[in-house]
């Protein structure tokens, strides 16, 4: 025992003092686990962006050159690790700035905590609870780094709204795993639904489910117009897939999803309604900035870049440094966080994305929504929430 | 009478190990129970422990039932038995081997008041007493010398002996030891029939299985013969050892090289 | 002697103020009471229950429940779940041992439970909030002798409230063990059949290890729960189990503090040493691996063994 | 409703065999060494990752695709068993904890290789056979045929050929089977690595109807050990029923009950079916 608590006290000791012109970034994120598609995609984007930025040689602020240290930290998706990490992040390293969490459970976890250094440090984290603690007092640290579905601003209004005028659905099927995730969207999608007057129903399932004939055949029962499947394509594939080959479901609506699992299947399918914050495959013919990134990602981590989630988060987090960096050259300091705060949300980011926060520190972006008819015919409407 | 056994068999699919075996033993006697190998022999004994149920027949223990009552049980009511091929805690000491035989003792002696050991300034080896029993048996069965060494560095006659311990230590009214003499050397034997003599010294009743006609016939005051799980013959071990059956259904090679 | 132990546990919060440090202790100490309580049913009397993630989790839900559902006092929320998770263990042990489930059949049984428990609290959305869980904000308040009423907030009356339960259980523990019940978890792990012929109740004896065994599961998941001011339905995760048993493993098996010292390198290791989600798992792995293939008495059980030799 | 019922009913069939086939892995190499290997799940998955590599980057057809999977499952299964199984023989729980190990490295070491994203393996067979409402996809037919055929050739072998007959006797009586004069190791060994072969060979087909992710196997194996306790560890044609029978009771389960608690239904039947006969349905007294 004697030795654990030496070994502690050494790392103590040996945790580094902030130096001079470094700027540490701080990141929790769950980067394995079973929820960790999303914090391993943004924290990917992170590493490359902050590679880039000291490849380049780092960044000029009030005439010093700053370097960025990276500090990742993986939650698994574990309340007890992220309330450790941000204890250290904040307190031992230091940190001024953490990206993260996107998940729900880990921010309610050290909510109550963080907001105790409220204005000593910024939080700019995609998790669905954040939206509630936005504008509220102590909580000027937060930064919610992903606009969200709910409320009437939110896509998924305007989503469900699409849906009944151009299609007329009047049922719904929803078919979600029974997580996170899963319950944040069933939370908001089934009073949208209702507002709209479209009759849904509800099926979950244990994540890792595997087949879904069962299930898929019980809603088809009751004919459905549209199949709401999921929203992480560690699902979405097979949804649909044996949704189409068992003649279940021809028609599908998505958020957070990609249209890979669609395409995949597009002979067997007459509707594929789907919001896509970006659609990377075409983007990346057209616009210069996204094929770079793609490049970059393919050539940083030896790897094909996958066209499912990936986009979403990691670019996302990837813009939201070299946003962040921007905001600190126009403060002209990298540590005064309300500065650059104020900075953050009066300016408007156009990188990969165009992104800019509402003054409760929610962030706004452009989204595709792409719809794919009959033998894959596709047809995106770019959606400007600015 | 002590153990009344009436009508009781056992069957395993086809054969049946015991058929409707009739005997009892009363209070204080020393009773042999021989027969060849396969005679049933174990398997009477283990459905008088309630280690095995018996497929008919009945059990009187003090003139209650006691078929189908768990081996626990029968233990605590006062019969226990020892293993053929000896069983031990083989990572603890002797002496802690003994130590946990006193399980029923205390149960005995104190019941709910053990709880007390749980108090924090009681001291749980506080049953003095006891702790001298433990000693005593171990001294008797000679094991004195090997008190802390593991069960498993024990010779198979030394097994066999804290087999006995153990089930002395139980303070059983009724003992029926399973072959206690196979195996054992010669001194060890008469360590084992040292042994014996006290344990009917105090006022235990023994019922010995062996198939060591001499070693029964000088130990028991009464034997019981048993073949293919029939009880053949009965009475005044010399008596037995005569008894027609008996010689041609056990005894008969060993008359015909005499 | 071995009461000298805890001495530097006292003196180790003075000596290091952040925040950090204190934590990894403070989930240590919580994590520790399920571990060191864990080892009664695995350790000591044999069996490998998988139903102790459940218990503790259980407990942690009825604890912070009663208490933002009554407004009571962290006790009172405390109490009935130490007194459900004594009746549900009851059953369930009844079940698995009247049935004579033995090792890997238990094993099964038991997870099957647990798995059950969770898939009730993962679904009873109403009042459960299902998978997203619920914040608990309040705080336990403890009588203590020169201060009066403390409210259990903060790095330092967190460090000492949970160490001193740590204690506690330990205590617990150890005065079973010595006394004639922990012989009788000894017989009936090294030989259930010699056990009962010498008239010990292995059903009575197997029943109330793993009774007890989940009661004090119990009380580490009340703590649990409001230390980390959040309760969610992996407390009750199959991967919960695995964390406790490697614990008892990497500490050993054997002894009463052992899992201890499990507890502390399961769960400061991670955050003293650097490492990506990957790697952390593998030496996950590897250390669980090397420490049943050549340590399988566990770090601590191994040490007291060389002592006992010396 | 009725034809709700015959299409579900099949496919739960069909879903149990490949439950299946890891059951008789499990049931195996409890028979011969004693231990319940959780690890087999990972085994699936390195069948199946190879597999789809094969046949999407590569570009080998999915028949000859399937032959190096396997092979290569079989390799490790040879290395972790020289390496750890070798040193748990007959200690059940050393053996499960060594493998939970083992599912911890093997998981991240996949993590490292594929990532979390999905892999979705192009369609071997698409498409669906349909009689009136009842519809069954081809390539779920194929994979039966396939897992039946193994699962039948494997009990063939074990009840004929001499190897099966030692295996077979070992597995009732170490001692005596030793002294017939069966090598123990080799036996041991020899059953490790076909069971991990089978788990390859589950997996390589597993990749043609479900997209892969790392954490696969640690979520299938659960359902093996199930399957094979279901159907009496130590009994071959009890780990086929045993998976046919958990299969179909989460298809029926799942459609007229929520499908949330789809994976309790299998529990249960578990615990009832080890209540009320403690070997299994088609298990031996043990």
């Amino acid at each position: 025992m004697r030795r654990l608590i030496c070994l502690a006290i050494l790392a103590l000791l040996a945790s580094p003092v902030a130096a001079q012109n470094i700027v540490k970034i701080g990141q929790i994120e769950a980067q394995t686990g079973a929820n960790a598609i999303y914090g391993y995609m943004s924290s990917q984007g992170l590493a490359l962006a902050v590679d880039q930025v000291n490849k380049a040689g780092g960044f000029q602020v009030g005439g010093k050159t700053y370097t960025i240290e990276l500090i990742a930290s993986d939650t698994r998706g574990d309340p007890k690790e992220a309330s450790i990490q941000l204890k250290r992040l904040l307190e031992t390293d230091g940190v001024k700035f953490v990206f993260g969490p996107f998940l729900s459970n880990v921010f309610v976890t050290i909510e109550p905590y963080a907001k105790q250094f409220n204005g000593k440090f910024l939080l700019m984290g995609g998790a669905t609870r954040i939206h509630d603690f936005l504008g509220t007092p102590d909580h000027d640290f937060l930064l919610r780094s992903w606009n969200w579905d709910a409320g009437p601003k939110g896509f998924g209004n305007l989503m469900v709204d699409r849906l009944v005028k151009e299609t007329g659905a009047k049922k719904i099927a929803m078919l979600f795993q029974n997580d996170q995730g899963g319950k944040v969207l069933v939370d908001i999608y089934t009073p949208l639904f209702k507002q709209k007057g479209i009759d849904a129903q509800l099926e979950l399932f244990e994540p890792g489910t595997k087949d879904f004939s069962a299930v898929l055949a019980k809603l088809a029962a009751a004919n459905p117009d549209f199949l709401f499947p999921s929203y992480s394509d560690a699902h979405l594939y097979d949804i649909v897939r044996q949704a189409t080959e068992g003649n279940y479901f021809r028609k599908f609506f998505l958020v957070r999803g990609s249209l890979g699992p669609g395409l995949k299947n597009k002979g067997e399918i007459d509707d594929y309604f789907v919001y896509v914050p970006k659609y990377f495959e075409e983007a990346e013919k057209t616009d210069p900035k996204v094929a770079k990134f793609v490049a970059d990602y393919k050539t940083f981590y030896k790897r094909d870049f996958p066209y499912d989630q990936a986009p979403l988060c990691s670019s996302s987090c990837y813009d939201h440094l070299f946003m962040l960096i921007e905001a600190m050259k126009k403060a002209g300091s990298v540590d005064d966080v309300t500065k650059i705060r104020k900075e953050l949300l009066s300016m408007t980011y156009d990188g990969l994305w165009k992104i800019r926060f509402d003054e409760r520190g929610e962030e706004i972006f452009n989204f595709d929504i792409v719809r794919m008819k009959r033998a894959g015919q596709i047809s995106v409407t770019s959606v400007d929430a600015q | 009478m002590l153990l009344e056994v009436i009508e009781l068999t056992k069957r395993f699919g086809g054969l049946t190990a015991v058929s409707d075996a009739s005997f009892s033993i009363a209070s204080g006697e020393i009773v042999g129970i021989f027969g060849p190998n396969g005679s049933g022999k174990t398997t009477l004994l283990n459905l008088i422990t309630g280690v095995l149920a018996p497929s008919a027949g009945r059990i009187l223990w003090k003139s209650a039932e006691i078929q189908g009552l768990s081996p626990h049980a029968i233990a605590a009511a006062g019969v226990v038995k020892t293993f053929q091929n000896p069983q031990l805690f083989l990572e603890l000491s002797i002496y802690d081997n003994v130590a946990i035989a006193s399980h029923l003792r205390l149960q005995r002696q104190f019941g709910m008041r053990r709880l007390a050991e749980l108090l924090p300034w009681r001291d749980a080896a506080r049953h003095a007493e006891v702790v001298q029993r433990i000693d005593n048996i171990l001294a008797l069965c000679r094991l004195d010398g090997v008190r802390d060494r593991t069960a498993a560095s024990l010779s198979y006659g030394q097994e066999k002996m804290l087999g006995l311990a153990m089930a002395m230590m139980c303070e059983p009214e009724l003992l029926l030891l399973d072959e206690p003499a196979s195996g054992l050397g010669e001194d060890e034997i008469r360590t084992l029939e040292e042994v014996l003599r006290d344990l009917r010294d105090t006022a235990t009743t023994l019922c010995v299985i062996d198939h060591k006609v001499d070693f029964l016939a000088r130990v028991a005051d009464r034997a019981i013969a048993l073949q293919q799980g029939l009880l053949i013959a009965e009475g005044a071990p010399a008596k037995v050892l005569q008894h027609p059956r008996v010689i041609e259904a056990y005894l008969g090679r060993q008359h015909a090289r005499a | 002697m071995k009461v000298l132990l805890w001495v530097p546990f006292f003196i180790f919060p003075v000596l290091v103020q952040s925040n950090f440090i204190l934590t990894i202790f403070i989930f240590s100490f919580i994590l520790a009471i399920a571990a060191v309580s864990f080892n009664l049913i695995f350790g000591f009397t044999g069996q490998l229950s998988m139903f102790h993630a459940a218990a503790f989790g259980i407990a942690a839900y009825i604890t912070s429940l009663t208490v933002s559902i009554f407004h009571v006092p962290f006790w009172a929320g405390l109490l009935p779940a130490i007194c459900f998770t004594i009746v549900i263990s009851l059953v369930i042990g009844s079940i698995c041992f009247k049935f004579k489930l033995k090792a890997f059949y238990f094993a099964v049984v038991t997870l099957a439970f647990s798995e059950l428990a969770r898939l009730v609290i993962l679904n009873w959305n109403s009042v459960t909030n299902g998978t997203l869980g619920l914040m608990v904000l309040e705080k336990p308040f403890v009588w203590v002798p020169a201060a009066g009423l403390v409210k259990i907030d903060g790095p330092l009356s967190w460090y000492f409230f949970s160490l001193a339960a740590l204690i506690l259980t330990v205590a617990v523990c150890w005065l079973v063990l010595r006394s004639w019940i922990g012989r009788c978890f000894a017989a009936i792990r090294l030989n259930e059949d010699l056990a009962q012929t010498l008239g010990i109740d292995i059903f009575r004896y197997k029943l109330l290890s793993f009774t007890l065994a989940n009661a004090l599961a119990a009380i580490a998941g009340g703590l649990y729960a409001f230390y980390t001011g959040y309760i969610e339905p992996n407390y009750l995760g199959i991967n919960q189990s695995l964390d406790i048993i490697s614990m008892v493993l990497l500490g050993g098996r054997s002894s009463i503090i052992g899992p201890i010292a499990g507890a502390f390198v399961l769960t400061g290791l991670p955050h003293i040493i650097d490492l990506s989600g990957e790697a952390r798992a593998i030496l996950y792995g590897l250390v669980l691996i090397l420490t049943i293939l050549i340590l399988p008495q566990g770090v601590i059980g191994t040490l007291e063994g060389w002592r006992r030799a010396a | 409703m009725s034809q709700l019922l015959v299409g579900q009913t099949l496919n739960g069939v069909i879903v149990g065999t490949l439950y299946g086939i890891i059951a008789l892995g499990v049931t195996l190499t409890f028979g011969i060494t004693g231990i319940v290997n959780f690890a087999l799940g990972e085994f699936m998955m390195i069948g199946a990752y190879v597999t789809w590599y094969l046949f999407d980057i590569v570009g080998l057809p999915y028949p000859v695709a399937i032959l190096p999977a396997v092979a290569i499952a079989a390799g490790c299964g040879f290395v972790a068993d020289q390496l750890l199984f070798r040193f748990t023989r007959n200690n059940l729980i050393n053996g499960l904890l060594v493998s939970i190990g083992l599912i911890s490295i093997v998981e991240a070491g996949a993590l490292l290789l594929w990532t979390t994203t999905p892999k979705d393996m192009g369609y071997v067979l698409s498409g669906a056979f349909r009689m009136g409402a009842v519809s069954v996809p081809r390539m779920k037919i194929v994979v039966f045929a396939l897992l039946a055929a193994v699962m039948f050739l494997t009990y063939a072998s074990l009840s004929r050929t001499w190897i099966g007959r030692a295996a077979y006797a070992f597995s009732q009586n170490p001692e005596a089977a030793m002294l017939m004069g069966v090598k123990t190791e080799i036996l041991q060994s020899g059953v490790v690595v076909y069971s991990t072969a089978l788990a390859g060979f589950g997996g390589a087909l597993y990749a043609s109807l479900y997209s892969l992710e790392p954490a696969m196997g640690g979520l299938y194996i659960l359902k093996g050990v199930e399957a094979a306790i279901l159907g009496g560890i130590g009994s071959l044609i009890g780990s086929l029923a045993g998976g046919v029978i958990l299969g179909v009771t989460e298809a029926i389960g799942s459609i007229y009950l929520p499908s949330a608690f789809r994976d309790a239904y299998g529990l249960v039947f578990v615990v009832a079916i080890l209540l009320y006969q403690p070997s299994g349905l088609f298990g031996t007294e043990r």
